[in-house]
């Protein structure tokens, strides 16, 4: 039994799969909404089986149709791989519960095969070692977020749509220049070749300019965030936590995976002082945005940019000792869970009052006390409070910051954290209080309640797995991530 | 006769420059269409050339490929898009 | 390739200098009918470059895509912009400072990518020879084919996917495939009925030409798609077939195809898409053949721009 | 200088002219032009950097992103059509963060 | 040597046809006349240059394919020409009286 779990070739089902349900689903629309729920799950133990198979055998390789890199592409999966592909079916899981319940039958026909798509997706682009697959991985996931968020129909989602296509497909087309000048300068796209070949040449730096810039218009860095409140703040509830949870994730994994692999070794540090101003900008930028929104997915939106600025300040800490990628990759998981709750516990207060207007929640705690306690939760990890999976993601951070005499990084970080308080508790505080203009609530489907409570019920235990999250985190030891925590 | 066929070429190509006068001009959303179906046709001609030139028999393929999608976009011209554009605006 | 010379060195001289300028002229026209016109100009000296290249391939596909069905997609579009819609005045309204910030930015960036182009070193050569050692192997004639189908082959599964979803996402839009205003036209439909043999003729000599000459599904499958565009445009009344289940499973034939035949090699040969070496060839031509049927398919039902609808009246 | 050569530079020429375009132009139409121009530039660097005669690889990747584009374009224009026929502007709002 | 003669006038005389067609399309006054130049360079030019390099084809199936070639560019080119002028006349578009 033991042999059979670790033989299976789990991470060619992890693409294989979604992809397959996808079209079973888009064939057959009636039953898209059982199947998909089902595949999804089917996704998590697969995941599970791929944990199991890396912690017994250590970082898997596949070559392709036999040929190997650089004829062939190469699947490869390490301990980073595996908590990117572990967060997609978590955070997968609680959305597709609520999806069940929140999309009516003739939506859901549409959601189902795009949702599935794009974890296909997803998996693949976090499982793939060749950086022209990662192109078609990233259009394939850019195309799919597109259609989900235009999914709402309303003209501010097709607006937010639109742009964030335009963004998309513009970032996907400087990284796939940047593809080209690799692969002619070093006769490759396998990363692992890549890993071994570069040199410090201008054409590696043109290369890795035009696809860092793609990938951090992807990724919605400051000021690169232009597109994300409209299309995350607009795009319908589960979509919304899809997009903020994970595909922003996607390209950020890209960029970590090539700054290590490729930047790195050929002397691109200094790169990592423009990402850490534009981290730093992006948190506080996004965290006063997010205070001044009057609507509660715009301010959860404007949240994500300022969280997503956090990630970028590992790259100017991460050359020097520290945990500083252990930081980052910890409040990147946990933002993940943290996120989704959030705006499915707004889509839920959406759903109940008819709008989200912040200063109008009108005691929605006494009415729907799980939904808020999900906000809650979630907005402990987003703050970073212990004993949430944020604490630690921003403890260790931080605790590098300070000890590299990174002053104003470190200042960056806490006042990151005080306006996330300020805008977590102004929803909170609106919550409890009576509204001005009352009106009729609507039922709200418990599960609904329910996947948002999971979800955040997870980003607070998360702040106490940290030591066996790094364990497999560390399979392949990239970064140095398996290294023992202070 | 390669170097007969390539000069026959560069021809065309300078003609179909020359062509390109009539798009930017009109008047009417029909001249241009006629001067894009005037650039298809020495497309393909150039291509049956470059075809004999360089001893490519594929070139002929895309002759044959472009002849056809020719008619493809001139009929989608006709039918949706020029009976909805203003005779004036274009 | 050789340095170049004399005509044939005008010849790429003046093809460059014609795709730069028509590119200028329809990103800088002022009526959104002469931009078309004119990108489709620019698809057609696109092929005729890839053809120069040494890329007939390429020049088939973007022949059949660049200069016909993306041309068709874009005037049909137009048709359908309400007319009171301001057509832009090709950007005069933005701000002169923005212009001037994005003239100097990408300035900047053409001019660093040039000099990096031309000044590109290899530092170590790329895996075309493999291609060519290999190609016994592959199960196929055509280098590209074979790049596409079986070396790069999972490539090609998520770009299957990819047309397919892009088909999903139209179709999410929720919008109802309009239906055609006017009746069948004598002279359009004589050129329906005389072309649309001859499109499905030339797919299938695409189809089966690609195993060992430039060709193949992604070129078969576009003239495909053209067919279907020209019996839509002939008023050719196809939304009823378009709507059933048979055109869904039509729609996907090609990435199942691919998933169906990645799980088949798995479960045989212990790999992804490793295909016996007798049976290359066969199992190529089965997946190819999907792809054309699928590709034809969605490319048609893109351009079609709705939901197909049941008819609903005679 | 080779043939190919020139049509790399070329190739850049366009993604330069396609990125202002994208840039400068309200109009969503031109935008999605402007996105097509910038791809055949990339594709054209693509093949064109192969210096030493023809190489498979990069054409089929080219192949492959001339059907991403297709795919794309179609996507945009159907978006760009049912955002025009709701807000009866074929332009993005102005500012981003008013988008609604 | 005869077919070379042969070929080179042939093909010459349909590159002339493609430069009349073209100066056609530039001087011609409207759209019914400069349809006609059109149609003489598809018809004519195209037609004479594949006259011409038939003659230099290896096998019967290059002719076969070159003459198809020919014959669905003339095809595409009258019926677009009749539907043009058909709606041309139809819109109301001025024609060129002398």
């Amino acid at each position: 039994m033991d042999g059979l779990v670790t033989q299976l070739p789990w991470a060619i089902i992890l693409i294989l799969l979604p992809l397959a349900a996808g079209m079973a689903c888009f064939v057959a629309p009636r039953i898209a909404g059982a199947l998909g729920l089902l595949s999804v799950v089917a996704v998590l133990l697969a995941t599970l089986g791929l944990g199991l198979q890396l912690a017994s055998a250590g970082v898997y390789r596949h070559s392709i149709g036999g040929w190997g890199a650089p004829l062939g592409i190469e699947l490869y999966a390490d301990g980073l791989s595996l908590l990117m592909l572990g967060i997609t079916a978590l955070v997968g899981i609680g959305v597709s519960l609520y999806a069940g319940a929140y999309f009516t039958r003739e939506q859901a026909g549409r959601f189902w095969p795009v949702w599935l798509f794009l974890l296909a997706a997803l998996n693949g682009l976090f499982l793939v070692d060749d950086v022209f697959n990662l192109y078609v991985c990233l259009e394939l996931i850019g195309l799919s977020a597109v259609s989900l968020t235009a999914l709402a129909g309303t003209t501010a989602a097709l607006a937010g749509a639109m742009r964030y296509l335009l963004a998309t497909l513009l970032g996907s087309l400087l990284y796939l220049l940047g593809v080209a000048l690799l692969y002619h300068t070093f006769g490759t796209v396998d990363i692992s070749l890549l890993a071994g070949r570069v040199t410090p040449l201008p054409a590696l730096w043109a290369a890795l300019g035009l696809m860092g810039a793609g990938l951090i218009l992807k990724t919605a860095l400051f000021p690169f965030h232009f597109w994300l409140p409209a299309a995350h703040g607009s795009a319908p509830a589960p979509v919304s936590a899809v997009l903020s949870a994970l595909v922003v994730k996607g390209s950020f994994y890209i960029l970590l995976r090539l700054w290590i692999e490729l930047y790195a070794p050929a002397g691109g540090q200094s790169a990592g002082l423009l990402f850490g101003v534009l981290g730093s900008a992006a948190v506080l930028w996004g965290s006063i945005q997010a205070l001044r929104q009057a609507r509660l997915k715009l301010m959860v939106a404007y949240s994500t940019v300022a969280q997503i600025g956090y990630l970028f300040l590992a790259f100017p800490l991460g050359g020097a000792a520290g945990y500083a990628w252990q930081g980052a990759l910890y409040l990147l998981v946990s933002h993940a869970l943290a996120k989704s709750a959030m705006f499915l516990a707004a889509g839920n207060l959406l759903r109940f009052g008819g709008h989200e207007r912040i200063a109008h929640l009108d005691r929605v705690v006494q009415r729907l006390p799980l939904t808020v306690g999900a906000f809650a939760m979630a907005g402990v990890s987003i703050m970073g409070l212990p004993p949430s999976g944020g604490f630690i993601g921003k403890w260790l951070l931080l605790q590098t910051a300070l000890s590299q005499g990174q002053w104003m990084l470190a200042l960056v970080m806490v006042l990151g954290s005080v306006l996330a308080a300020a805008y977590v508790f102004r929803v909170l505080g609106h919550a409890f209080t009576a509204a001005a203009v009352p009106h009729d609530p609507i039922a709200v489907p418990l599960r609904m309640e329910w996947a948002a409570v999971l979800l955040a019920a997870g980003s607070i235990v998360l702040g106490l797995l940290a030591v066996p999250l790094f364990t497999l985190a560390g399979i392949g030891g990239f970064a140095g991530m398996g290294a023992s925590l202070p | 006769m390669t170097l007969y066929y390539q000069v026959l070429a560069l021809f065309l190509l300078v003609n179909l420059g020359a062509g390109l006068w009539r798009v930017l001009r009109g008047p009417t959303a029909a001249d241009r269409m006629l001067a894009a179906q005037l650039f298809g046709t020495t497309a393909v001609a150039i291509l049956v050339l470059l075809a004999q030139a360089e001893r490519l028999a594929a070139l002929r393929d895309i002759a044959l490929v472009f002849a056809l999608l020719a008619a493809v976009t001139a009929v989608s011209f006709v039918r949706r898009t020029w009976s909805e554009v203003k005779p004036d605006a274009d | 390739m050789e340095t170049m010379t004399g005509l044939t060195g005008l010849f790429d001289v003046f093809l460059s200098a014609g795709l730069l300028w028509l590119a200028w002229q329809a990103l800088a026209s002022t009526d959104l009918f002469r931009a078309i016109v004119l990108f489709i100009s620019f698809g057609l000296l696109m092929a005729l470059a890839w053809a120069r290249l040494g890329a007939p391939d390429i020049a088939l596909a973007e022949a059949a895509i660049g200069a016909g069905l993306t041309g068709a997609l874009l005037l049909s579009a137009l048709a359908r912009l309400p007319r009171d819609v301001p057509a832009g005045d090709a950007g005069c309204r933005t701000a002169f400072v923005v212009r001037v910030l994005a003239w100097l930015a990408t300035m900047g960036l053409a001019s660093t990518l040039a000099w990096v182009v031309f000044h590109l070193q290899p530092v170590a050569p790329g895996p075309g020879n493999a291609v060519i050692e290999q190609l016994e192997a592959s199960g196929v004639g055509n280098p590209v084919t074979a790049v596409l189908l079986n070396f790069r082959g999972y490539d090609t599964l998520l770009e299957m996917a990819v047309l397919l979803l892009a088909l999903l996402g139209v179709w999410s839009l929720g919008v109802e495939a309009e239906q055609q205003v006017t009746g069948a036209d004598p002279v359009l439909d004589g050129l329906a009925r005389l072309l649309l043999p001859l499109l499905i003729l030339v797919a299938a000599y695409l189809l089966w030409v690609g195993a060992h000459a430039p060709g193949g599904a992604f070129q078969a499958g576009s003239v495909l798609g053209a067919a279907g565009v020209l019996l839509l445009l002939a008023g050719w009344r196809l939304r009823a077939a378009m709507s059933s289940a048979w055109m869904r499973a039509v729609l996907v034939a090609g990435p199942a195809a691919f998933v169906a035949m990645a799980v088949t090699t798995l479960l045989i040969e212990g790999r992804l898409l490793e295909f016996p070496q007798a049976q290359a060839g066969m199992l190529i031509f089965v997946l190819e053949a999907c792809a054309t049927l699928s590709i034809g398919a969605t490319l048609a039902a893109l351009y079609l721009g709705g939901i197909p609808q049941a008819e609903d009246d005679a | 200088m080779t043939a190919a050569d020139l049509y790399a530079l070329a190739g850049v020429g366009l993604v330069g002219l396609g990125l202002y375009a994208l840039i400068v132009h309200a109009h969503l139409l031109r935008k999605i032009l402007a996105i097509n121009v910038t791809g055949s530039g990339i594709f054209l660097v693509l093949v064109g950097l192969s210096g030493t005669g023809p190489d498979a690889i990069p054409q089929a990747m080219v192949i492959t992103g001339i059907v991403v584009a297709v795919s794309a374009t179609a996507l945009a224009l159907a978006l760009m059509l049912r955002l025009t026929a709701l807000s009866g502007q074929a332009e993005l709002p102005q500012d981003p963060d008013d988008a609604h | 040597m005869l077919t070379d003669v042969l070929t080179v006038v042939l093909s010459l005389a349909g590159c002339a046809f493609f430069l009349a067609g073209t100066l056609g399309l530039l001087r011609f006054p409207d759209v019914f006349t400069r349809l006609h130049a059109l149609t003489k360079a598809d018809n004519l030019g195209l037609g004479l240059v594949v006259a011409g390099l038939a003659l230099q084809a290896d096998s019967w199936a290059i002719v076969g394919k070159l003459l198809l070639i020919w014959l669905l560019v003339m095809l595409a080119g009258a019926s677009v020409a009749n539907l043009v002028s058909r709606r041309a006349l139809d819109k109301g578009l001025p024609v060129w009286k002398r």
